[in-house]
């Protein structure tokens, strides 16, 4: 009964992890993953305060306030710069 | 390939214009215009010189979020095939990053569905270029310009 | 060439894109974007079925008019090199007419200098399209669409 | 003391000519040379009346009271259809 949360590019870097796992039954929307994971420790805490990032659930891009539920596949990265 | 065909490729190879151009008229005798796109590494950005680029991406999200952005364009023109090929991996000076063809048998409709997906693959799709450059490696921040040029198909 | 270099070519032997669009960025790591158009030979116009095309041009002309349609476009945006090719004789079904290339360190300008030079080559470049077709030669008759998009410039 | 003249496309056909010389102390402007060009015979007359041509001198298009002189190539021709 999880939400796999996976980071990327910078963020990967700097929290030097590609990928957690978030108990499904303490999260509703993305932006408290976000709030759960900032309380990890003062570094995450202080990389996720600090960065204008992007969510997306399930490959779609989608604003903090989106909710969760178990088996989706949440990750967070910083502005896209392909092309 | 039949004339609504649509090719993504993410890859670390190159690829060679001119094949892609054919593979997007082979049996497709009906779109007389082809435009194309293609990015490539340049040996400067924002005053440092650049010896190289390493292409990040997210496997999944970014074929979804293509094929989104290649649908919004079926719907607002009138245009045949499309093709986006994005690299990833380690690329170097004058390479070849990205292309994107599209064929119509309107040419202002193919330059309008290029110039569109060129523009919305640079704000969505999950692409990060970390350069090599002679201060050492850096990963590229957004350009407030990019987000502007998007927005503008909205107006 | 040069980054501001310009190819102008009128011939009878196809051309490849992947060769053309390298020429432009040839020692030229400052230009980003490259942004093609390649017309091709449809198998119908106006409801016939085309089996070729024979295209004729007014030698001297033509090349003192695609210079001056470039310079038009390099004043009006920011572009490096510009290669304009025309195919000139006897051409069949599927095979390649035309080729635009801009090179600019910006996509926006090489997306709008690439439709410019294609709007006013179609109206002011002296070339003529005959026709093979079911029934019989046919020269082709100017559109009135092609004016409207190249006076679009203007505004 | 002439000015060439010469035929493209349809034009060309129709005329079932390519190219003409004119005595340059004829005429003054195109549409003069259209003029005299249109007296040779009823077929020419009606080519010339029945096309909207298009005309060039020196490689440059001009319109029909544009002056010409001696030397120049005066180029006579249908709308345009390449790319």
């Amino acid at each position: 009964m999880t939400i796999k949360v996976v980071f990327f590019a910078t963020l990967r870097e700097q929290l030097d992890c590609s990928e957690v796992q978030v108990p499904a039954s303490e999260v509703n929307t993305i932006a408290d993953i976000k709030i759960k994971l900032a309380r990890k420790n003062e570094h995450w805490q202080q990389v996720f305060s600090h960065s204008a990032l992007l969510s997306a659930i399930n490959h779609d891009m989608v604003q903090s306030e989106h909710t969760v539920k178990t088996g989706d596949e949440v990750a967070f990265f910083p502005p896209v710069t392909g092309g | 390939m039949n004339n609504t065909s649509v090719k993504i490729s993410i890859q670390t190879q190159d690829f060679n214009l001119q094949d892609e151009v054919d593979l997007l008229e082979q049996d497709n005798a009906v779109d007389g215009a082809v435009v194309t796109f293609t990015g490539r590494v340049r040996n400067k950005n924002e005053g440092l010189t650049v010896s190289g680029l390493y292409l990040e991406h997210y496997s999944g999200m970014t074929e979804k979020s293509l094929a989104k952005i290649i649908a919004q364009a079926q719907q607002r023109w009138q245009i045949g095939r499309v093709s986006v090929i994005h690299r990833i991996g380690q690329l170097a000076i004058g390479d070849q990053i990205v292309f994107v063809g599209v064929t119509s048998m309107h040419r202002q409709d193919a330059f309008a569905a290029a110039e569109f997906i060129m523009d919305y693959l640079k704000v969505q799709a999950p692409f990060w270029k970390k350069e090599l450059t002679e201060q050492g490696e850096k990963w590229l921040d957004a350009k407030q310009s990019d987000n502007k040029q998007a927005q503008q198909w909205n107006n």
